[in-house]
């Protein structure tokens, strides 16, 4: 039974993927940002693990696992602390006003589409049109993080990025080997560690954490 | 290649030249003299004047260097070879193996050269003022000069003087339009070049508008004696030289004494002629300033470019 | 000493690299280098120019070195005309070798051991450059060359103005350098093959060979001072220290003459005859440009450099007229004007380096370069005066020089131009001719100017009484220099003599045979044209003393000294005389479209009235300023890429993606 | 897995650690030298061992040597040893100047072995997912040191930094699951399809489409880190904002390593591709990366700033002779790339020895370097005279290389570099030559206190040394790695 409606549940939780990305884009205040990156790695989590028992490919329920414990509980809650701590619960101011993001968001999703069509053609997997959706996931993280004038903003559409990823690799590949979903992984907590590090100095410094203040260096 | 015959012709030519010198130029001064109906000095008088210069004792300046010493001399002597490069008899002259027309050029331009030093060198007003207008007059006159030569050798195949002499007189009779141009510009820098009206007058010491005479002003004696001769040398060059390129005609062939004999009387014909068009023309014209003057002698030289143009437009 | 002349050239380069280095061991020590160093690198550059002079009439030897890139290591080979070269070098080096000797006394900004490394590295770099037979190898030596002069001319690195002569100099010299190196990048056609060897080999096609010579133009030009890319030369020449002034203008400058002629002759093998005419044209208008501007000069040193860009001008007008000919295949003619225009290189050599050096020895004694406050120096310092005379002479291109023998030959070769079969060039000579004529008249003017008012007159300042005659090693170096301006000028026939390997190599025709004797020089034939130095000289001066012994003779020698005459103007002093200014003034109104005039009068009314005028090069104006404000234009613009914010540079990479993500498709 | 190599990699790390765990002791700093000594020595050895019996690979052929890493390898260890002994005396300075905290050195130290073994271990992984994360890791490692000084200017820096080359970094990632999923449909799936010999052996039956478009993210990625206009704007910052050691690391050594892993890429996506899609690429960057490097740096005040613009340029350079290709202009390219590093570092060892003395690094601030300290001045002088490409340096020799291969088979290109190395040359030794000639002047005098520590010169005229020696000479050895690797690369 859901051997056979594998498939399409997996299609159906990457346009939930999509779909978040593009609720983050239009959100405004950082604690639902949170929640939706959260939302966004638990549906990952989903379709990770799905793959895996349709495709009997066991070493993705690591991966399942790891997207769990790091992307759904560690990092949700790390970036909630870190709000309260430096309590910056206030709105996030775009550069671009939301409608227009969200149209050129739209263009981003076709152009991805059309860049993976060649490509998911190519697929062997079950998953051949989640590609696409894997690189519009991406690109409108990026989109994300080009917008935001807040650090907190652009380090959830950071870590959404590396979501996007993760999704690509499950979704063309049944994920990338252990080894190196272990490596990235750690690089990821690392780089989250840091820029907990760096959110208290800039903020010691700056008493704020708008990159605005960050445009003195320049060519004059 | 250097025959006896050639050295006593050389020779004669040479002693002729030195000697008549002063002589067409006395006869120029008659000459002006009389368009002027002044009564004019006697023929002889620029031996006279020189003869008692060389009799006056020398008076130096204090701080007058041994260059200025030795330029009177230095100054003869180029003009002297100048002179015995030019044919004025016969073509068979064996200097004219070792200089041809741009040494003739160079000789005169070294002789113009250590005038101006000597001018500079006591280090008085006029005398550095007089050597600026005579350097100017000469490098505005010295190409044109050269680009007549060149006219004429580029007719004659040959920058050789004895050459172009042999060609242009022996030749059948040929109409070269270029040297018409030639002939012009060759004229306006004789002018300049002697120190002639209308850029120079020989007869003034109003010091605002003379360059020869201010460059020896501080000469004296036996020096200035020197450097007369020396001017009235250069006279006879040129008034040769124009000779050769224009009326070359009786000027005897090779080593023929008959053919020398016979250019003599030729010869003084054509210099008297000469002496009395440049006299006429300075009497006809008006003393420019000197800031004229390169207007002037840029015409000159800019005719003497257009000869060769010409040449080589038409005569090829 | 060795196998060939070929390991001799390289020993004794090594051998001035060493001594360079002994420089380094007492950097202080100014006895140590002018007492020891300097004349024994006189000795090696003698030893080149004595290995150089046999070498001319041997064959070509060739030779590799364990050195350079693992695929490259460095050719060298000798030649004629590299021996020619380097004869050059050898013989006036030592000249000037002696002289440094006796200069350096007090150091400049640079210890003495520092200058003397610079100064030997420099004399080794320009061997190197002669004997170089793959491109690797010459530009090394090159750009050597290059940075150690930059020093050298810096020496005195505490004057600002002297530093951004320096860097100018530096900047030109290597865009320059670049323009040479893409050359040979054209010329091996990209088979990774850089020896000369293989470059002779190849037959470039024309659009190719016309590119490889466009690039040499400019390279070479920048280093040899050719209109439009003269600027730094005025600048740098004059900052260096004489010795330096004099190697510069007269060595450094001659490696671009060799480096032009070794690319177009040799190398590309087949020039097309519009190539001489864009040299010929380019080389007139730097003659004529150079010495016009060297004639409104005020610095005795800047005079001289504007002259070097005139001499350059014409030797640049004798290599256009040898390719015109060997484009249209005249062996002989093309032979003709390439004699003449080496013979001009060396006799640009040693005059323009005996003239520096007489400054640098005006300058040791009066602490002054500017004409306006110099004057009368031949009564304090004859020997000097003398041998700047002879310089004077020869520079000006009169008999009995050396100078006049090269122009002699130079306008013989234009004169036998008529019946190309190309028409306009037929009507273009005539006027070349008459521009090199006009030069040559100029560069009298100027050199009298020189002369007249650095030794000539009454001092213009009081302190010029107590300027003290050259030393002894100073002396020996100008005496040498002086000598071989005479030598040359007397025996031209000789000296065609030696070029003659050359021409045969490069235009497969000689006039060697055609200097009769040593007497006489005739370049077709006599009836053409000859000239026989020694017979002039000879005449004149027999002239001269039968005139002087006839005077004492016949008259008498009396002479008394009194108070000059001035037409009996009462009290004169020398600020009556003439000025450099005053010199400058008919040409600044003759050239006038050549300057960018500048006049300050003074107010009728004014208590002090002071009138100051300059004279400027337009080109500056015309092109070296527009192009500075357009690269300080763009570098504005590109600052719009780095403003600060971070949201910017991340949508630069995110368009970057998208872009490139469309073109992949 | 042969002793050396494991030596090689463990050294640095087990460092890190010790020096983690040491803290900010008084011989911390010896310390840090002497493990990155070991670490070389261990490079040497690895070295001879490959010299003696050719390139290999280890561990179920996970790590792999072969000429073209090998010689980076190397080079790597080298500098790493060098900046370390630089670094040594530097930091005490800034450390007694109060600009670093006991926390801040120890941070540093750790630090910077970890730096290395990251870097050693992109050069020597033959996986290329082993491959990104330890680029990754290397951004890490260097982030907080660019932020050592905790003031605004060097937190913006990181910041930047960071996010930049992280966003940069991720791309990377997408492309090599790109190249992943092309490989697993020859080689199956497994680490197997991510091993570059693998892929190198069936690189021709690689899927086009999908490798250009992997291309582009691999580019867009690394090149990030490469420095690649219009992809720089991270590098001067960082540059100029973090301690000097860690300025001529990142330019010396970063920048080499990131380009190696682009040109692994490129070797394969060639391979895979029948037109000359990523040369053609490569070569544009570069191009453009020179053009506009050379505008920038005519308009820089702090001198750190101005090299780091000059590295741009050089990296463009090598970039671009990578694009053009064939044996010659790859040669040429590797022996920039060895020269750069080399030249790079030592002026950045003599500018932070002269920004110490002169207590600043505004140029106009700073003069009369040949008289304040003359060996400092003269480092600062030939480092600058070789990285303008004069010779007979050996920077020279590489750009003689490129140009003349550049103008024979890309005569378009021959301009543009013309003018933009022209431009460079003006702006740099513009700044630089009042900098060192000339009178000290007062803002330079008052600050030249006798320092603390006498300035370590050894690395500076250690490495200008090497440069010189190859531009006159290289060692027939050397000659045959860049010969081999030249070949690799194509």
């Amino acid at each position: 039974m859901l051997q056979h409606y594998g498939p399409q549940l997996i299609n159906l939780l990457a346009s939930v993927m999509l779909l978040l990305a593009f609720a983050m884009i239009s959100q405004r205040r950082i604690i639902s940002l949170i929640n939706l990156f959260a939302a966004q790695g638990f549906t990952l989590f989903l379709s990770t693990a799905l793959v895996a028992w349709l495709t009997g490919q066991n070493h993705l329920y690591g991966s399942a696992l790891l997207t769990l414990a790091l992307k759904v509980i560690a990092l949700p809650w790390i970036l909630h602390r870190l709000i309260r701590r430096l309590n910056v619960k206030w709105d996030v101011e775009t550069l671009i006003n939301i409608p227009t993001t969200m149209l050129i968001g739209i263009v981003l999703v076709i152009l991805a589409f059309n860049v993976a069509l060649p490509i998911s053609l190519l697929a062997g997997t079950l998953t051949k049109a989640t590609l696409g959706i894997a690189l519009a996931c991406v690109l409108l993280s990026f989109l994300m993080m080009i917008t935001r004038s807040k650090a907190v903003p652009q380090v959830i559409g950071f870590l959404s990025m590396e979501n996007g990823l993760f999704f690509a690799a499950t979704g063309a590949v049944y994920g990338m080997p252990m080894v190196i979903e272990f490596g990235i992984a750690l690089d990821v907590l690392v780089g989250m560690l840091i820029l907990g590090i760096f959110f208290f100095r800039i903020r010691e410094r700056f008493d704020s954490l708008d990159t605005r203040h960050l445009e003195k260096l320049k060519e004059h | 290649m250097i025959s006896l015959s050639g050295l006593a012709a050389q020779f004669t030519e040479l002693a002729l030249a030195v000697l008549l010198a002063p002589l067409l130029t006395g006869w120029v001064n008659q000459c002006r003299a009389w368009l002027q109906n002044r009564n004019a000095p006697p023929l002889l008088q620029p031996y006279r004047t020189l003869n008692k210069l060389f009799q006056k004792e020398v008076v130096l300046a204090h701080n007058a260097s041994p260059l200025f010493r030795a330029a009177p001399y230095l100054i003869f002597g180029c003009l002297c070879a100048a002179a015995a490069i030019v044919p004025t008899l016969g073509t068979d002259l064996p200097l004219n193996a070792a200089a041809d027309a741009i040494a003739l050029v160079g000789l005169l331009a070294l002789a113009r050269m250590f005038i101006a030093l000597a001018g500079m060198d006591v280090g008085t007003a006029f005398g550095t003022l007089g050597a600026r207008r005579e350097m100017l007059v000469g490098f505005l006159a010295e190409p044109a000069l050269l680009m007549v030569l060149f006219t004429a050798s580029l007719i004659s195949n040959s920058t050789s003087l004895a050459t172009i002499a042999e060609t242009l007189a022996h030749k059948e009779f040929v109409i070269y339009p270029s040297l018409a141009f030639a002939g012009v510009a060759f004229t306006m820098v004789s002018l300049a070049e002697n120190a002639r009206i209308p850029v120079d007058n020989p007869a003034t010491h109003l010091e605002l508008t003379m360059i020869h005479e201010a460059m020896v002003l501080e000469y004296s004696g036996r020096h200035l004696a020197m450097i007369e001769w020396a001017a009235s040398l250069k006279l006879f060059v040129y008034s040769c030289i124009g000779l050769v390129l224009f009326f070359p005609f009786g000027i005897a062939e090779g080593g023929d004494w008959l053919g020398i004999v016979l250019a003599l009387p030729a010869l003084l014909g054509k210099l008297a002629l000469g002496g009395a068009l440049l006299a006429l023309i300075e009497m006809l014209s008006a003393k420019m300033r000197i800031f004229r003057a390169p207007e002037f002698l840029g015409t000159a030289f800019l005719l003497a470019v257009l000869a060769m143009l010409v040449h080589v437009l038409l005569e090829r | 000493m060795f196998a060939t002349p070929l390991h001799d050239v390289l020993a004794l380069a090594c051998a001035w690299l060493a001594i360079g280095a002994l420089g380094m061991l007492r950097t202080g020590s100014i006895g140590w280098a002018t007492r020891v160093l300097y004349p024994a690198g006189a000795i090696v550059g003698l030893g080149l120019a004595a290995i150089a002079l046999l070498a001319i009439f041997e064959p070509a030897v060739s030779l590799v070195l364990p050195l350079g890139l693992p695929d490259l290591p460095f050719h060298a080979r000798l030649d004629a005309l590299s021996a020619f070269f380097l004869l050059l070098l050898g013989s006036v080096s030592a000249g000037v070798s002696v002289y440094a000797g006796g200069y350096f006394r007090q150091t400049q900004g640079t210890s003495p051991g520092l200058i003397c490394l610079y100064f030997h590295v420099f004399l080794a770099s320009m061997a190197l450059v002669m004997v170089a037979d793959d491109a690797y190898f010459f530009m090394v030596a090159w750009e050597t060359m290059a940075l150690s002069s930059f020093f050298l001319v810096t020496c005195d690195h505490d004057k600002p103005e002297i530093r951004s002569a320096g860097y100018l100099y530096l900047l030109i010299a290597h865009i320059g350098a670049i323009a040479i190196l893409l050359c040979f990048g054209a010329l091996q056609a990209g088979t990774g093959d850089y020896t000369f060897e293989h470059m002779r080999g190849l037959q470039p096609s024309a659009a190719w060979a016309t590119a490889a010579f466009l690039l040499a133009l400019v390279g070479f030009g920048a280093k040899a001072g050719i209109v439009p890319l003269h600027v730094w030369l005025p600048e740098a020449h004059p900052a260096a220290p004489s010795p330096v002034s004099a190697l510069l203008s007269a060595v450094m400058l001659k490696t671009a003459i060799y480096g032009l002629i070794r690319v177009t002759l040799d190398l590309i093998g087949s020039p097309l005859w519009w190539w001489g005419v864009v040299a010929l044209v380019l080389g007139l208008v730097s003659a004529l440009g150079g010495i016009v501007f060297a004639a409104v000069q005020t610095d005795m040193k800047r005079l001289l450099a504007y002259s070097s860009i005139e001499n350059v001008g014409l030797i640049f007008a004798g290599f256009g007229l040898t390719l015109i000919f060997h484009g249209f295949g005249m062996g002989a003619l093309a032979a003709l004007a390439l004699t003449a225009t080496l013979f001009h290189c060396l006799n640009h050599a040693f005059y323009k380096s005996l003239l520096f050096l007489c400054t640098g020895s005006v300058l040791h004694a009066t602490r002054e370069r500017s004409l306006g406050r110099l004057g009368g120096l031949i009564r304090r310092m004859p020997w000097v005066a003398w041998c700047a005379l002879i310089g004077t002479i020869a520079i000006a291109g009169l008999p009995p020089s050396n100078g006049f023998a090269s122009e002699w030959l130079l306008l013989q070769a234009f004169l036998f131009t008529p019946g190309l079969p190309q028409g306009y060039l037929n009507m273009l000579v005539p006027v070349a001719a008459a521009a090199v004529a006009l030069t040559a008249a100029l560069s009298g003017y100027v050199m009298v100017k020189f002369f007249g008012v650095v030794f000539l007159g009454q001092h213009r300042e009081a302190r010029l009484a107590e300027a003290h005659e050259a030393g002894l090693w100073e002396r020996v170096g100008l005496t040498w220099l002086a000598a071989a301006c005479i030598f040359l000028g007397l025996v031209p026939a000789t000296v065609i003599g030696l070029l003659d390997p050359i021409t045969r190599t490069l235009t497969g025709h000689g006039i060697g045979h055609l200097a009769q004797g040593w007497l006489f020089i005739a370049p077709i034939n006599a009836e053409r044209a000859s000239y026989s130095a020694v017979l002039v000289f000879a005449v004149t001066a027999l002239l001269v003393t039968v005139a002087w012994f006839a005077v004492r003779v016949f008259y008498h020698g009396r002479a008394r000294r009194a108070a000059s005459w001035d037409c009996g103007f009462p009290d004169q002093d020398a600020r009556m005389q003439d000025t450099a200014e005053g010199f400058g003034q008919p040409v600044r109104h003759v050239f006038e479209p050549f300057f960018r005039l500048e006049q300050h009068a003074p107010a009728p009314d004014d208590a002090h009235p002071r009138f100051s005028e300059s004279a400027e090069d337009r080109l500056w104006y015309w092109i070296y300023l527009p192009v500075a404000r357009a690269v300080e234009r763009l570098t504005a613009l590109v600052t719009l890429l780095q403003r600060g914010r971070i949201s910017v540079y991340l949508a630069y990479s995110f368009v970057t993606l998208l872009a490139l993500l469309l073109f992949a498709r | 897995m042969p002793a050396e190599m494991l030596l090689l990699l463990a050294s640095p790390l087990a460092g890190g650690l010790a020096l983690a765990l040491m803290g900010h002791r008084r011989l911390a700093a010896e310390v840090n030298a002497a493990f990155s000594a070991f670490t070389f020595a261990a490079a040497a050895a690895l070295v001879t061992r490959v010299v003696a019996d050719g390139p290999f690979e280890a561990l179920q052929r996970q790590f792999f040597v072969d000429s073209l890493n090998v010689f980076l390898v190397a080079l790597t260890a080298f500098v790493a040893m060098t900046t370390a002994l630089f670094s040594t005396p530097y930091m005490r300075v800034e450390r007694e100047h109060g600009r670093v905290t006991d926390g801040g050195m120890r941070l540093y130290h750790s630090m910077y072995q970890m730096f290395t073994f990251t870097m050693l271990l992109v050069l020597t992984t033959n996986n290329l997912g082993i491959m990104w994360v330890a680029m990754e890791a290397a951004t890490l490692t260097t982030v907080l040191l660019v932020a050592l000084y905790r003031t605004h200017a060097s937190l913006e820096a990181a910041w930047k930094y960071f996010i930049l080359c992280g966003v940069g970094i991720a791309q990377a990632l997408f492309g090599t699951i790109l190249v992943y999923f092309a490989a697993e449909k020859i080689l199956g799936a497994g680490t197997g399809a991510l091993l570059w010999t693998e892929l190198d052996t069936v690189k021709g039956q690689l899927e086009p489409a999908v490798m250009s478009i992997a291309f582009v993210f691999l580019l867009v990625g690394y090149g990030t880190k490469v420095g690649l206009v219009p992809l720089h704007n991270w590098l001067p910052d960082a540059h100029a904002e973090g301690p000097t050691p860690v300025s001529a690391v990142l330019s010396g050594l970063l920048l080499n390593v990131a380009l190696y892993a682009l040109i692994r890429f490129k070797v394969i996506t060639d391979g895979a591709l029948e037109r000359p899609f990523a040369s053609g690429l490569m070569m544009g960057f570069g191009l453009l990366s020179v053009a506009v490097a050379a505008l920038f740096l005519s308009r820089q005040r702090d001198i750190k700033r101005m090299f780091a613009y000059s590295s741009i340029e050089h990296m463009g350079l090598i970039t671009f002779a990578f694009g053009l290709g064939g044996p010659v202009a790859s040669f040429a390219g590797l022996l920039h790339m060895t020269m750069h590093s080399l030249t790079k570092s030592a002026i950045f060892f003599a500018v932070g020895h002269a920004t110490q003395k002169a207590g600043t690094q505004i140029m106009a601030d700073i003069r009369g370097l040949i008289r304040l300290s003359p060996t400092v001045g003269w480092g600062l002088t030939l480092g600058t005279v070789a990285i303008l490409g004069l010779p007979p340096f050996g920077v020279f020799a590489s750009e003689f290389l490129i140009l003349t291969q550049a103008i024979a088979r890309a005569p378009w290109a021959a301009p543009i570099l013309l003018v933009s190395l022209g431009i460079s040359f003006a702006a740099i030794f513009g700044k630089v030559q009042p900098m060192v000639f000339g009178e000290p002047q007062l803002p330079g005098l008052r600050h030249v206190s006798r320092l603390p520590h006498r300035p370590a010169l050894l690395p500076v005229f250690a490495h200008l040394l090497l440069v010189l020696m190859f531009g006159l000479y290289m060692p027939p050895y050397l000659a045959g790695w860049y010969r081999q690797a030249a070949l690799l690369i194509g």
